[in-house]
């Protein structure tokens, strides 16, 4: 790779209005873009443009600002949906990868599936990805398996396989775990499952911001990702969906635009995407969804990886040195996304983020919504950094320096 | 292009008295749709005649002047035509027909929707896959 | 009431960036904040404020903008609920209306109907009041029932009082409807509804934008309405329901932030409400909702109430005069809400829309999401004209200008 | 107050070898709560005295040095005072057995924890309710 064709950080911090401020006194070191990733100056622009010009309820509008709000949102979902590969009328637009799980819940789990099923997803999920298949479980008296572990902290496949055999309805997996930072092979796994006549929905909350997602290669039933972690603003994500199945599932919410002809004893739905679309969309963040997908595919995402590999690699390297520092998932940077989860001595990742808060360092503590995770990591919590666009090696050291002091005030 | 030339003389005479309006006794082929977007609604009845002709066309239903004029008018047009003709009909025929295409994209969802009636109704008796795109505004 | 005391138009009116915008080369008139509303510079400039100098997701975060976040929402939380006489415990960030009936469709109606149980609700309701209930209906073997109209466009008490006698599980009524106006006297509703013992939720998607609401005095049992018709952000709203109720209740959605344990084969669930805020919530339009109840609460909502029966009575005086038009609803504009749906001759709602747009008025036509309601009109669509607190007689003047222009178009 | 301060030598002291940390063989009351935000966790046992006075109490959980160090201060000191004792107990209490009140909202919960247990615990016993708000950082 030609270092021409590298990522400019410094060009593309420049984007970033947050990262200017001061937090306690010091520069922003934000490495805390699994949880939630900040947003260029375009996306907010973007918002700022619709509200002041051209804000508007959509779809059911004849005049001037109804059409170009519409005309916006059909464009953001369009563009939105050729980022990863699918086509406009398979996505649906929802708050996030959580309302995207349990979509698939509700209208396509509630009507497919039956007592005695099997739902298979596995022990590296982050909430979203279990707590619905187990309240689905729950109501419909289907069994809920989970796919175990490797040392290294990839997925078990020949307990995959296993489970397989027992011709399990669904299999929920995730395409990047946001504690161990594994990538998985979702288009083996996909195409396994689908030989075993299971659905596949993958959760690509941490690969649709980092890496190119193809959803038409990897060849899943359903896809889901969050917009707040993509450069994106909160309160939108997507689920993207195969025709053929959408058309044929139960709706999710009812009320206003799913509908086509509402009697006093039945309704009718409307096309796909638009049936799951209930309600007032969230018209301004979809649009702002659509600039952030512009920005990074302006960026390009192979770029936007090779950048984030880079990094990890230093990190590791940096700081596998320090004293009592242990790190969780695989060893080979280039096999991982941008999380990188650990635990500095006894240090309590609490504590450990508050010190480290001091120094202007923002990274998370906790179970990252990971619980199952944790008990088969055997720890209560994890620190976790993880990066974006944004970061550079001065966030690694800086980090790195924060850890220092940390372990001196610890007596590590 | 002003509302008061897309409202012209011979729009508002076929909203006001539609031509091949109401129902046939005997047809082959009925379609029906509605635009969930705007309520307009719009069915149409055809009988067959010797070599797979439109022989009589009906239509009905309720809706805005755009909508149910440009229903009309397309009736008017199929008659006798070899069923195969619509598949060639596209937008630009029912632009013609009205004589505009200055439509923002809303209301050409209602200039449409004859024609997406006509195309439902008569792919299916051939047989044929009606392919949705062609009629969506958004493509 | 003095004129002192009266809303300054002009100076709401500066507010509003994109009231300076032309349509089609002439001033816009916007008519149709029912729909939506039009959002102030603050409400705006809350949200780039939170992107661009403290955006991070919440309640997780130990570091600096976590807890700035996590405060700021919560505070707006704490504001919306105060603004509607409620506890922030009993209120449920939701994208809008929709998804605060159907949450209680699934978190409360799948728990708590039965077979053959009777749900009420009333011919005036958007389809988000209905579909929802056609479903839970549908889904539980019960029946679903609606209160009739009076010739004026009230809810038929007798209806509801023999519907009362069979008690019904639920009913479910609008506040104010959005296509009538008719604002619906719901603390007499409910407290009838509760001695019959059913359970109530009121639709306010039209009534918190427009007048003072108490929930408490109300007395029901949930409370529902959408941020962007009450000049806040799209994709943000509110349930607001009884603790012990919401406590009582299932979850929604499953995921993160809602649990409080996950094991592999169950979950405990959080404390409300965040039981019903699965995944990460909508932060920064959760902020902007503040913004936009502050915004009101600046303006007083009693002279916003004022306002809007001022300009709705000029307008019935002024369009009734105009030949071929016909309007629905109360006569008396003191008991209206903001919004007035007419016909005029035989000129279909959308042509007339069209005709206006071209005169840069914003009117919505056609079913209002209340097919039930216009079947019962008997007519196909209406057109809507609907005020919010940037309104002025002006606009009423520009309408009724664009009317006759249509008339003469259309040769009324 | 810079963290160095909050880890003070006695917080660490007490989150590395906590008193009273373990269980009871025989007690009257026992108290459970994790905070959901960040998963720490307390639990404690008392065993009742002669006079309603808290004649014995361990507490185990895992947490933060913070939650953890301050469960353990809080049963030192709550040991041998009547249960009702506990009733009177508030944050301010809490802070100045951890030398500081200078926590953000989140890690005041942690620091507050134990005191939710007890509470809790003792509350339930006593056939009181225990009013969250009391725990509350945001109120
Ligand atoms: C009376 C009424 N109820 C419910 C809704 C639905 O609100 P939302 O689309 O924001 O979910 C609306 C507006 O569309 C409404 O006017
Ligand atoms: C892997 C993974 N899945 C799902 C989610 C849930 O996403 P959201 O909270 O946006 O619904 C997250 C992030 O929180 C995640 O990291």
């Amino acid at each position: 790779m030609l270092e021409t064709e590298a990522l400019d950080v410094e060009q593309v911090r420049a984007d970033f209005p947050i990262l200017t401020r001061k937090v306690r006194g010091k520069r922003l070191v934000y490495l805390d873009s699994a949880a939630t990733s900040q947003k260029p100056k375009q996306v907010v622009q973007a918002l700022v443009d619709y509200y002041s010009t051209y804000n508007s309820n959509v779809h059911r509008s004849v005049h001037t600002l109804g059409e170009e709000a519409t005309a916006a949102y059909e464009a953001a979902r369009e563009r939105t949906a050729r980022f990863v590969g699918a086509s406009p009328k398979e996505l649906v637009f929802v708050r996030g990868t959580t309302e995207a799980t349990n979509l698939v819940r509700f209208a396509w789990g509630e009507r497919f599936v039956e007592k005695g099923d099997l739902l298979v997803t596995t022990l590296m999920e982050h909430h979203s990805n279990i707590v619905p298949w187990q309240l689905l479980a729950r109501s419909k008296g289907a069994r809920l398996e989970y796919v175990g572990l490797t040392e290294e902290g990839t997925l078990d496949l020949a307990k995959l396989e296993s489970l397989l055999k027992e011709s399990p309805k669904l299999v929920a997996v995730t395409h990047c775990s946001n504690v161990l930072g594994t990538i998985n092979d979702v288009e083996k796994v996909c195409s396994r499952a689908k030989s075993a006549g299971a659905a596949t929905i993958v959760d690509g909350a941490q690969s649709v911001p980092h890496m190119p997602v193809d959803v038409a290669r990897i060849g899943c039933d359903f896809y889901a990702f969050s917009g707040h972690k993509m450069l994106g603003p909160t309160g939108i994500g997507a689920l993207v969906g195969r025709k053929e199945l959408l058309e044929k599932m139960d709706p999710f919410q009812g009320g206003g635009e799913m509908i086509k002809e509402v009697f006093l004893d039945h309704s009718t739905w409307n096309e796909v995407p638009h049936k799951f679309e209930a309600g007032t969309v969230n018209i301004a963040d979809a649009i702002g969804l659509g600039a952030a997908v512009d920005y990074l595919t302006g960026l390009g995402m192979s770029k936007v990886r090779d950048h984030e590999v880079k990094l990890m690699r230093y990190a590791m390297e940096t700081l596998n040195a320090l004293k009592g520092f242990r790190s969780y998932g695989p060893s080979d940077p280039s096999t991982r996304g941008g999380v990188l989860s650990f635990n500095l001595a006894d240090i309590h990742p609490h504590d450990l983020a508050t010190i480290l808060d001091e120094e202007g360092i923002a990274i998370r503590s906790g179970h990252h919504c990971a619980q199952p995770l944790m008990r088969w990591l055997d720890v209560a919590a994890t620190s976790r950094a993880s990066f974006h666009v944004y970061n550079s090696y001065d966030d690694v050291d800086s980090l790195k320096a924060g850890l220092e002091k940390a372990g001196e005030i610890f007596k590590v | 292009m002003s509302s008061a030339d897309i409202y012209r003389e011979l729009i508002l005479e076929y909203y006001r008295n539609p031509r091949n309006f109401g129902k046939l006794d005997r047809f082959d082929i009925e379609a029906h749709d509605t635009n969930p977007l705007c309520g307009d609604e719009v069915s149409m009845q055809i009988r067959v005649g010797a070599g797979n002709t439109i022989e009589e066309i009906r239509f009905s239903g309720k809706g805005c002047a755009i909508s149910q004029a440009s229903a009309s008018m397309l009736t008017e047009l199929a008659k006798g035509k070899p069923l195969g003709w619509v598949k060639g009909l596209s937008k630009e025929d029912i632009f013609k027909l009205l004589g505009t295409s200055d439509l923002g994209p809303s209301r050409i969802k209602c200039a449409l929707l004859g024609m997406k009636v006509l195309k439902t109704g008569v792919y299916g008796y051939l047989g044929a896959h009606f392919e949705d795109s062609d009629a969506d505004p958004t493509r």
